[in-house]
């Protein structure tokens, strides 16, 4: 028996080949066993058909896949999709034509065994707002409905890996906002693992702790989120949603006006207010569109929180009236994107000392 | 008119219906796992030579057939022989003999249906239940069989009313016996070819008036809007 | 009681039916009669058939079973002699031999299938010598059997055509139609032959049963159906 | 054995080719249109009833459907009525006459999976073509039948095969008549009546092998994976 | 004969009724006859309903319908579907799985008079990146492809109507950002109006000219698209992605910087370079996020743009540490949303002047 590192049981080890007429994958990466790992790449890159690996229905896939402790897929070994405790939300709803949304529901259910079961049927109707058409037939569903009960039955096996192909795409923003923080909370409380197709820079990294890029079948970059996020190498820096995402801690909370301060590398924030413990480790999203600077602090603006910042690189963007500039801020790193004439204007260059006036943090969990 | 109605022997009647229904069920179970099987991924060619052979007896002319199978399962044939060795008694002539004789007659017919059932099913549900922990037989129960609904209630359909209307196969290796392999198509046959039409008349009708009420009821479930609903 | 399973060529049917109830009555025996085209249940027989006795439309088969060992050769004896008859159901029409002589040329002609029918074999006989065959050759419609050849006849599909005698004496007189018996020196005698099969053999029903057959009250009924008693085995 | 080999007639194979080959295009023309006005919306018991009564031959045993034909076909019948009032000349015993019953005997076969594949049918794309411009007809053509595809096959098989196969109804439609009406199923049974068991089993030999190679290919296509690629 | 003012002419009007088991859908809107009409609505509101009563396949559907000059129904009549002459692109894709790529794209273009194609095979296959594709047959395609394949089909039919159920749903980001601006060009050039149904904000407001909310199959509101956006008694100013969209000329190119200065109500803004002629009409969309407001125009700044405004109303929003405020802006009205801390401290109430800093002013068309 080899001896594991507790290292590389809190690992998922990926590795996986799969040929197609005129596709071929070739999906190589670590994750970490907690946390959303986010796919991210465009249209025909490989990433459903990554998931479909994983969860063991394409049966020529070569290579290996061990999911903490467990082996799914080696040389000699190949689990069958029923013994791999997955939980997939397909990018179509596939539900089952024939059966009721509760029916559907409690397919999955049932074949949990009940000492495994976490997660619990009424909490997840109510959470994904399907009481009124729990005795409806999936044709006569809208397609945000549909993918709602897709994700419930899913969730509903307390799954140990989390596959979901663009679950929220036709969700309203209502529903998103309430679903991602069940995510969130699901993948903490029961420490369940996802793996997340999106194509929603929002969402990705509102959700995301690891980010996978892929394209055309391989993995192009892969890491802890803000590294990715913020490679203005790589694309992610020079989308419109351009951000980064940094820990910090929690120090204060203000219930006059609704605020939570935190101390971040760099400097003390103010977020809206969530109830989170004094001294809890939690994570902000600064986008780069928010970050303005300037060569003071400031004073008799709205804008609540300025940091001081060093510039580390000033990159064009794709839009050309447009710098993306690398700030360093304490220890991390973060974004800005401002006009090329800013920086004309206030002469910025790599190493000028700022004030980065940030319009809005966003807490993240 | 009514007295012959009275002297009409029922026996027949009951017959071809047990046999019928026997015929049907045992076809299912053979029908089902066999299309299940052909639409599987694996070797295409030995799947369609399998596919093509269970096609066959149609082909032959049903009295041929039942010729054939007269020499099989006689004292000379092979079957007959090994019944004979193991003491099991022959077939032909019996009920049981009837069944096979239908069994092998009608399955074509239950098969086709199914198998394009099976086949325009969308693969998205099974592997759906695959990840939701269904294994291969459980899936194949609780998804693939109710999808294919409406291809099994046809191939009952067609298996059941063939097996009903089948004579030539059945007067072959049934030998006509009353009570025994005397169904009701042989019946209505005798009844023909002895000139009594009014017998043979009011047994058609019968027949025809009952079996369109269950085809009736069978059509209307079969088209029921929401076809997934039994 | 005893039972006595008998297979019985179905142009025979009719007349067997009215046979087995007397017989029923007197020997307190029971009969299970099955029929078939006498090709099949000689086939059926070779093939473990449980009848006990078989009664043939022919001479042929009983004598290849006997001569296979299927078949006693003891208790056999030619039960009927068959007749045949050209027919129609329409009244009006004047049936005889000039009816096929002069017939318009496009008129059709029923005959059971010569090939395997003694009744079909017996038509072309007689065709051949009234020296019509060639004349009747493409317009001849066969039935599988004596019994399909009267059903294209009596749907009137066909006008006429030679069927049994006996088919004809088992319509009421009304639907009777017209008829012309064919003199028996047109055709070789159409001799309808039983046999006592192996599986019979022991069965007293069987013996008693061919013992009926050959009784006067048996030949009367016969004949009454249509038949002509056979040549009586000594 | 040679020598009866070659003494074997091949008119009835023809026959019977060509018999089953009209049939089926005759019944494809009727059973396609029927099955997708079955498909549509509207009057659920009249549906139930015509498709009920289009499945009812098949539980008649063949020679008593034939019997009834040739009571529908003869100068007293209707049809034989309407044939002479318009001087069509008489069905029975014909090659048209033929066609006619096994068109009858065979049609439930073929409406039945066709009816299936188009109930299995997806509704999205039917909509999405009128959605493209095209008319009822149109996408029937273009959509409804390349997705049937499977359906019409299946189909298409078993009303030939049957076709080739049946003999009760056509023996009694057809009268036997060589070069007309003789088909191959009644060839065989008659060189088994006859005894002529060689010709049979050549005769049967030769229709198995064959029927196999079509069956085998027709499977091949039906099975073909991405099952809408002609 | 009715005579019609030009006025009715440009318009649609919608005015349908389906009942359906468990819901009742009642749309009554009128809406112009160019530009984009999005309806916006939570799951299982009846908007993919309402488009399949407008493009004919729902046969219960009640009501009348006239789009233009052309009746499509009302009480004695009703066009089948193949007669409306409509673009649609379903939810779900729809593609004909017995054809490939290319015959999907073929279909409906044979269908259509040759003197009516006003859009061409190519361009749109170049466009909609197909060109790899084409002999694929739809299940060997990727979500996103499939979607795709689907626009590209509704479009070479050249609609007089298009309607649009979540086109971009799963698209990544890039191709969106290549299919947005196609979108509008259509709808400019060729005058297609377009229905469009989507849960993306951004993508509402970077399209939409006219916006219809549905809740509950009814119309809850319904018109120009920045009063529907601004109207803070509706659900769109309280989105995270609150926005105004106000009209603006072109007065400078300043192709140094790759920026174009427009003139809007209440001053002048500065945004990415786009090449259109000084003094055309265009729009630009000024999130609520990205304003923050000042006492003092602000100097040393990356800010750009900065406009005197006037406080016309302040909201408190979902999230209880932001307010909403509703600035006057010469004859227009925007959104700024920032901490109630910052109303506070700059002691903003309804009348005050204050310098709105934009940080980024988005153009549209
Ligand atoms: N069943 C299939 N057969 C053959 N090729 C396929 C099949 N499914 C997908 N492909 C091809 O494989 C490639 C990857 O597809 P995949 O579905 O994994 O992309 P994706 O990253 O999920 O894209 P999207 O974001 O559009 O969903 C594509 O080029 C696609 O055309
Ligand atoms: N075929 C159907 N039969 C019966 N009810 C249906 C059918 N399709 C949709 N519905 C119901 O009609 C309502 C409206 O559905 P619709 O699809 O129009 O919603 P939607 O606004 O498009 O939602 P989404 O954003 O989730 O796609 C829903 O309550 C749904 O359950
Ligand atoms: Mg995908
Ligand atoms: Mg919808």
């Amino acid at each position: 028996m080899s001896t594991e590192t507790p290292e590389q049981v809190k690992q998922m080890e990926i590795c996986l080949q799969l040929e197609r007429q005129n596709f071929h994958l070739n999906a190589h990466f670590h994750a970490p066993m907690k946390g959303v790992t986010a796919l991210f790449g465009p249209s025909g890159s490989g990433k459903t058909t990554l998931l479909r690996c994983i969860a063991g229905l394409e049966k020529q896939t070569r290579g290996h896949l061990k999911i903490g402790a467990d082996y799914w897929q080696d040389d000699s070994l190949c689990l069958p999709p029923h013994r791999r405790p997955v939980g997939y939300v397909f990018q179509k709803s596939n539900l089952f034509q024939h059966l009721t949304v509760l029916q559907n529901l409690r397919y999955g259910q049932k074949r949990t065994a009940k000492t495994q079961r976490k997660i619990y049927l009424n909490e997840t109707i109510a959470l994904l707002e399907l009481e009124n058409i729990l005795k409806c037939h999936p044709d006569q569903l809208s397609g945000g409905q549909q993918q709602r009960v897709a994700i419930a039955r899913a969730l509903l096996t307390t799954p140990q890996l989390l596959l979901m192909d663009e679950p929220l795409a036709s969700l309203d923003q209502a529903s998103k906002l309430d679903i991602i923080p069940y995510l969130e909370r699901l993948h903490q409380e029961l420490s369940i693992p996802v793996i997340y197709v999106s194509h929603s820079p929002d969402e990705v990294t509102r959700l995301a702790d690891h980010l996978v890029l892929m394209d055309q079948g391989s993995v192009t970059a892969e890491g802890e989120i803000n590294h990715i996020l913020t490679r203005n190498d790589l694309p992610l820096a020079h989308l419109e949603e351009a951000c980064a995402v940094i820990s910090g801690k929690v120090v204060k909370h203000d219930s006059h006006y609704h605020l939570t301060y935190l101390s971040i590398p760099g400097g003390t924030v103010a977020v809206s207010y969530r109830g989170f413990p004094i001294s809890d480790t939690v994570r902000v999203r600064i986008l780069a569109r928010d970050v303005s600077l300037a060569l003071s602090p400031g004073e008799n603006s709205s804008i609540t929180n300025v940091l001081a910042v060093t510039v580390i690189s000033i990159q064009t963007m794709a839009d050309p009236a447009k710098s993306l500039i690398t700030l360093q801020l304490g220890s991390e790193q973060i974004l800005a994107s401002i006009t090329r004439r800013s920086v004309h204007k206030l002469a910025i260059s790599v190493g000028t000392a700022l004030y980065a006036h940030i319009k809005s943090i966003a807490l993240m969990h | 008119m009514l007295q012959t109605i009275a002297e009409i022997d029922l026996q027949p009647v009951w017959l071809s219906l047990k046999l019928a229904t026997f015929t049907t069920i045992f076809i299912l179970a053979a029908a089902i796992p066999l299309a299940w099987w052909l639409h599987q991924e694996g070797n295409r060619s030995v799947k369609g030579a399998i596919g093509a052979i269970a096609t066959l007896p149609l082909i032959l002319p049903p009295s041929v057939l039942g010729f054939y199978l007269l020499l099989l399962l006689g004292p000379n044939g092979p079957i007959g022989q090994l019944n004979e060795r193991f003491d099991l008694g022959s077939l032909a002539f019996t009920f049981e003999g009837l069944m096979l004789a239908s069994f092998i007659y009608s399955f074509p017919f239950a098969l086709q249906p199914i198998q394009n059932a099976f086949q325009t099913m969308s693969k998205g549900q099974m592997e759906a239940a695959a990840t939701l922990r269904a294994s291969p037989i459980d899936r194949f129960f609780t998804v693939a069989l109710p999808l294919a609904r409406p291809g099994l209630l046809s191939g009952a359909t067609l298996a059941f009313a063939h097996t009903i209307g089948e004579f030539g196969v059945i007067l072959m290796i049934g030998g006509n016996i009353p009570g025994e392999t005397r169904v009701l198509s042989i019946a209505i046959y005798d009844h023909v070819e002895s000139m009594e039409y009014t017998q043979a008349h009011i047994l058609s009708a019968g027949m025809l008036i009952f079996s369109f009420l269950v085809l009736f009821i069978l059509n209307s479930f079969h088209q029921r809007r929401g076809k997934y609903y039994l | 009681s005893a039972t006595v399973h008998i297979a019985v060529a179905s142009n025979f049917s009719n007349t067997i039916k009215s046979l087995i109830t007397p017989f029923e009555k007197q020997s307190g025996n029971s009969v299970i009669a099955s029929y078939g085209s006498s090709g099949q249940l000689y086939a059926q027989i070779r093939n473990g058939a449980p009848y006990e006795v078989f009664l043939s439309a022919d001479q042929l088969r009983p004598n290849l079973l006997i001569q296979d060992g299927y078949a006693d050769s003891s208790n056999g004896f030619i039960y009927a002699q068959g007749q045949i008859v050209l027919w129609s159901p329409n009244k009006t029409n004047h049936l005889n031999k000039q009816t096929l002589i002069s017939e318009r040329r496009d008129g059709l002609l029923a005959i059971a299938n010569p090939k395997h029918a003694p009744y079909g074999s017996a038509a072309i006989q007689i065709l051949k010598q009234l020296n019509v065959y060639q004349a009747w050759k493409k317009r001849l419609i066969t039935g599988q059997n004596i019994a399909q050849t009267q059903q294209f006849i009596a749907s009137k599909n066909v006008s006429f055509g030679f069927i049994c005698y006996s088919q004809v004496a088992a319509l009421p007189p009304d639907e009777q139609g017209a008829y012309w018996l064919v003199p028996t020196h047109y055709y070789k005698p159409l001799l309808q032959q039983l046999v006592i099969l192996k599986k019979g053999q022991h069965n007293p029903a069987a013996l008693r049963f061919i013992k009926f057959l050959k009784s006067p009250q048996a030949q009367a009924i016969i004949l009454r159906h249509g038949y002509l008693p056979g040549p009586m085995p000594p």
